[in-house]
């Protein structure tokens, strides 16, 4: 058994898969097929401030190797967050991310105040979700935007610190060095691409938000570029993610630069992804004789 | 385990009318869980997303499911062959509440007819009221009059039973059952949830919505609901597919 | 028979299917398939003032649904273009499109200036290249430089003017707005998006450019997306693409707002795709009762 | 036509070594046409792109194609079923230029072997040099007995024939040849050209490189080579995929 440990920003991971947020909820559904303690880690359900309802459906569509979503952050708020979910959570033996999303600077450092007072071990904050109105993704697409949402949270933030990156900018390596520069301990990629799918028999938008985010084997190849191109421009930890789909990928974005994973839309055809991609990595490692995952991390050999 | 994930084996193929299949597949570990009006989530090769058909009955050591081609899923569904593995999630949702001593409608729409034959099976005195576009489409008649004290049929074109919608039947005899048990397009369970009001009874419907993980986690199969009078979205794979009429705002 | 046939900027197409620039060379290896007068027209293999040899190999690999390449602009040069390969295309009854690619303004005004003088039907900026070092996509990726090289351009182009964009921006439409104030006579989208693979034995990325541009259906619900916020932003046609593979997708392109269409990836699977396409988009108007192709061009019914 | 697409039906399959495969595939239409040397272009249920397989052999109104799992699209191809139609593009490329009354050397390393058969067949005097892995990696060999005056054998790890590499027999004989045909991994071609070039004797090689609409149009299969003294890239689909040896810049 070669060595799956991780360590994300000083958090120790028993391996490198953890689910990606919104795909798990709080992990309560998962657990019928496996104790939660077979992951890395659980990055939870988008939450807010307050309770939101999410977007009207529908909210989901497939996509060549791919799908749209756009539930639109529904989710109980972080007080009930905090009171009912993270109790049960906490006592799993797997690393928990507070995944949070806010409308504005405030919202997201009362977020970060509460939760550092609470059993989570990290914080991710999402400033790429493409699918609310207000906030989301507007904070993560300049850098300037995203150094000062990073420098606002900071203060606040007594739990090592998760940026998630948005794919949808021109450069994603300045945006991820304007979060590293304003304190960010580590930074995750890639949230969803924005896409759209039509009904041609009613012109219609299939999703009732109109557009949706990609996520899936489809943006696999552009995760993997990002990745590359963030762990030439950081020196904080990498949690990759964007279509892993099987061991094999996930070997690949290890090479490309990330530390840990996070899986999310393979967990809807295969509810068992992360234990046979832990499974793969680990019969890799031993047939190359590389004691520990944290071997390949960034150990792609570009060609000049 | 409440469900799971398994390679059911595809023992018995039939095409019952024209784009509408009837499968029969085996394992006796998921089934041995299903409720009426339940539903697994099938993988379909070459898809990113998982289908989800009802279980139409449980007999024999076999699991039916019915469903009819509407895109490419089920158009790849459909040319599995005899002997073909399923991958199959399941029993998966909230079905139908059937109990002791009362007599039940089950009214279903076209494809929503499926889900209500297991139900019918397992209630103590059962009326049907199928309704089909028309004769061509009719599905599963033999097996609801076999599971049913009494069965009503309506064609939308008047090829075969009664020609108009199923609410009209309904309405003769809502005054006789103790509940209703629909399944079908959203505008006839919207009718049917208005007649059971104005009738003061009971009932259930089984609502449709496009899913990602089928357990509950994903939130993208939201139906807005009306529970404890407050409004919000409930997932039609954890809460659902079936809920009390009242709780669904159409 | 439905009228199939499109106007893009005064250039009349007999049909809304071109073929993409770079998937079909200069039209001879694909005329043995069908006659080119088959096609509304053919975006040649983008040009350079002077020939070029392009990248080494392997410049492709397969992705989920999609494809990298990184050709880097291997051509015979505009020159040899104009000599050469333009007096037999120019004879197929077909529109062409000449697709131009240089490394500085002066590039790009030269071969503006040359082909103005030549049998094209149009000429194609191809500021969006991402497989060249120098140049390419540097010019499509701000609102200012987009602007600066069709100001550039402009008074040089005789010709229909198409500038074409890349998706490897935070906001297409603002870019494509830039383009239109310049002078642009219609845009087309989208250029591939940047992604890497990696062999996880070498260890090297799969491309020896390393990174290289996807396309294909993994990229359709990103084009889709990108064309409607095109579709809104300017007056100008558009040209859409981006993984179109069926006469589903053709569809949905243009009810998001596209007046006429470049098929390219799916070529290689299926030679005969645009004229399958064709079939569709015929049979789908006149099982619709719908006269003219060009009416559903933009008659996407958004949800409000 | 010089090609087209075609459905072509599998009508013999056999495993021939573990891996490796033997297909017959039906369509005049296509084979009529078809040199030695050629490839054609296969279409991967499930696959962006084409995958491109020599010909190893026209005989009996069908087409043979030799092939190796390397990956998951010839992994899938090894999956189908004889009866099941392939969706072919082809004959694709340049050939084998096989001249009346000439002596030629076809010299074939592990799954370079296939393309050299159908070649050798057409050659007057033919000896073939075949190198494999191992014993258990042999393909072909009593294909080529037949059609070559001369069969050399050699393994990697010397579990059959001689214990070495092709070279060694190719060193020896090279003086008895008019030419030498060759393929195989690119080292083993780039050592072949060195003993053809030493000898004086015309050398023709079978390049491979990834593939993208296998025509000439798309220009990613490039192969750098040095034609008439000028260095560019050229293209394994068109102007290949066989190249004389001193045109190919290794
Ligand atoms: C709880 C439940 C039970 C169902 N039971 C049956 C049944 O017993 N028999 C039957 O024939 N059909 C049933 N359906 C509908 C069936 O799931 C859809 O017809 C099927 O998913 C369509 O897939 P497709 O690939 O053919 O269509 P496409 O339109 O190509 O599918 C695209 C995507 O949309 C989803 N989708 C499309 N239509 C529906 C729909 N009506 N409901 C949910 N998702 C949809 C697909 O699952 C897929 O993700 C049920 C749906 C639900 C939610
Ligand atoms: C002209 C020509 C003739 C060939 N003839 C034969 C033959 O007769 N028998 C045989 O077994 N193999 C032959 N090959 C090699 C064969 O094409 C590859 O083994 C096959 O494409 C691998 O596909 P895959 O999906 O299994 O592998 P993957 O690695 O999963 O393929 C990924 C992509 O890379 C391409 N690729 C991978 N390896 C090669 C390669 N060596 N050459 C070209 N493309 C590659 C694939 O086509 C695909 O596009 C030939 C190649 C060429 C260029
Ligand atoms: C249904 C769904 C809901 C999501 N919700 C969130 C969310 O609440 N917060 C967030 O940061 N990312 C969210 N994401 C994005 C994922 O966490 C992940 O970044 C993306 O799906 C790419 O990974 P994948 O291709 O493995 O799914 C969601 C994705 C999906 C499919
Ligand atoms: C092999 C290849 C070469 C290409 N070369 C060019 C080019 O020279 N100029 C250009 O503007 N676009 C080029 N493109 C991009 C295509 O024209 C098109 O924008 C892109 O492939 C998306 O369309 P598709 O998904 O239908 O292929 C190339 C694409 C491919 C696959
Ligand atoms: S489908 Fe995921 S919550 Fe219902
Ligand atoms: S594969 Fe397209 S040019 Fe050779």
């Amino acid at each position: 058994m070669a060595d799956l440990r991780v360590n994300v920003a000083g958090v120790k991971f028993q391996n490198p898969l953890i689910a990606a947020s919104g795909t798990f909820g709080f992990g309560e559904e998962y657990s019928e097929f496996y104790p939660l303690s077979k992951l890395g880690g659980i990055s939870c359900k988008g939450i807010t401030p307050k309770k939101r309802d999410g977007n009207p459906p529908p909210r989901i569509a497939e996509t060549p190797s791919g799908i749209l979503n756009a539930v639109g952050l529904q989710n109980p708020g972080v007080d009930y967050f905090i009171k009912e979910e993270l109790p049960r959570l906490s006592k799993q033996g797997t690393v928990i991310i507070a995944n949070v999303a806010g409308n504005t600077y405030e919202d997201y450092c009362e977020m970060a105040e509460k939760l550092s007072n609470s059993e989570v071990d990290m914080i991710e904050l999402n400033i790429s979700c493409p699918n609310v109105k207000a906030g989301g993704v507007q904070f993560g697409t300049s850098c300037e935007s995203v150094a000062a949402i990073t420098k606002a949270v900071r203060p606040y933030c007594k739990k090592p610190l998760i940026v998630k990156l948005s794919p949808n900018v021109t450069d994603i390596a300045s945006i991820a060095k304007s979060a590293e520069s304003e304190g960010a301990d580590a930074v995750s990629l890639i949230n969803t691409i924005t896409g759209m799918r039509i009904d041609i028999n009613t012109r219609r938008p299939i999703i009732k938000n109109n557009t949706g985010g990609l996520s899936g084997a489809a943006i696999f190849p552009v995760a993997v570029r990002m990745v590359w191109q963030v762990a030439n421009a950081v020196k904080i930890p990498i949690i990759g993610m964007g279509g892993i789909s099987t061991w094999k990928d996930a070997v690949e974005m290890l090479i490309a630069g990330a530390t840990a994973l996070q899986i999310g839309t393979v967990l809807f055809s295969d509810p068992y992804a992360p234990i046979k991609i832990n499974d793969g990595i680990n019969a890799f490692l031993e047939k190359n004789g590389i004691k520990s995952v944290s071997e390949l991390t960034g150990s792609i050999r570009i060609w000049e | 385990m409440k469900y799971d994930t398994a390679l059911c084996r595809l023992v018995e193929k039939k095409e019952i009318a024209k784009g509408f299949f009837d499968f029969r597949v085996q394992n006796t570990d998921l089934m041995n869980n299903a409720l009426p009006g339940q539903f697994v989530h099938i993988l379909v090769p070459g898809k990113t997303l998982r289908r989800p058909i009802s279980i139409c009955d449980v007999e024999n050591g076999c699991m039916r499911l019915v469903f009819e081609i509407r895109g490419e899923g089920t158009d790849i569904l459909s040319q599995m062959k005899v002997g073909d593995d399923l991958d199959i999630l399941g029993p998966l949702g909230t079905g139908f509440k059937i109990e002791k001593g009362k007599k039940y409608a089950f009214v279903g729409g076209g494809i929503g007819t499926p889900p209500l034959l297991y139900a019918a099976k397992q209630a103590d005195t059962a009326i049907a009221v199928l309704g089909f576009r028309s004769s061509d489409a009719i599905i599963l008649k033999e097996d609801f009059e076999k599971a049913c004290s009494k069965v009503y049929l309506t064609t939308d074109d008047g090829s075969a039973g009664h020609h108009g919608f199923v609410t009209d039947p309904l309405s003769e005899i809502i005054g006789e059952v103790d509940e209703v048990c629909a399944c079908g397009p959203t505008p006839m369970l919207k009718a049917i949830a208005l007649i059971a009001q104005k009738n003061a009874k009971p009932c259930q419907i089984s609502m449709e919505e496009r899913m990602g993980c089928g357990v509950g986690a994903c939130l993208v199969c939201a139906c807005k609901t009306k529970i404890n009078n407050v409004e919000g979205y409930s997932h039609v794979c954890k809460a659902g597919p079936v809920f009390r009429a009242e709780e669904v705002v159409f």
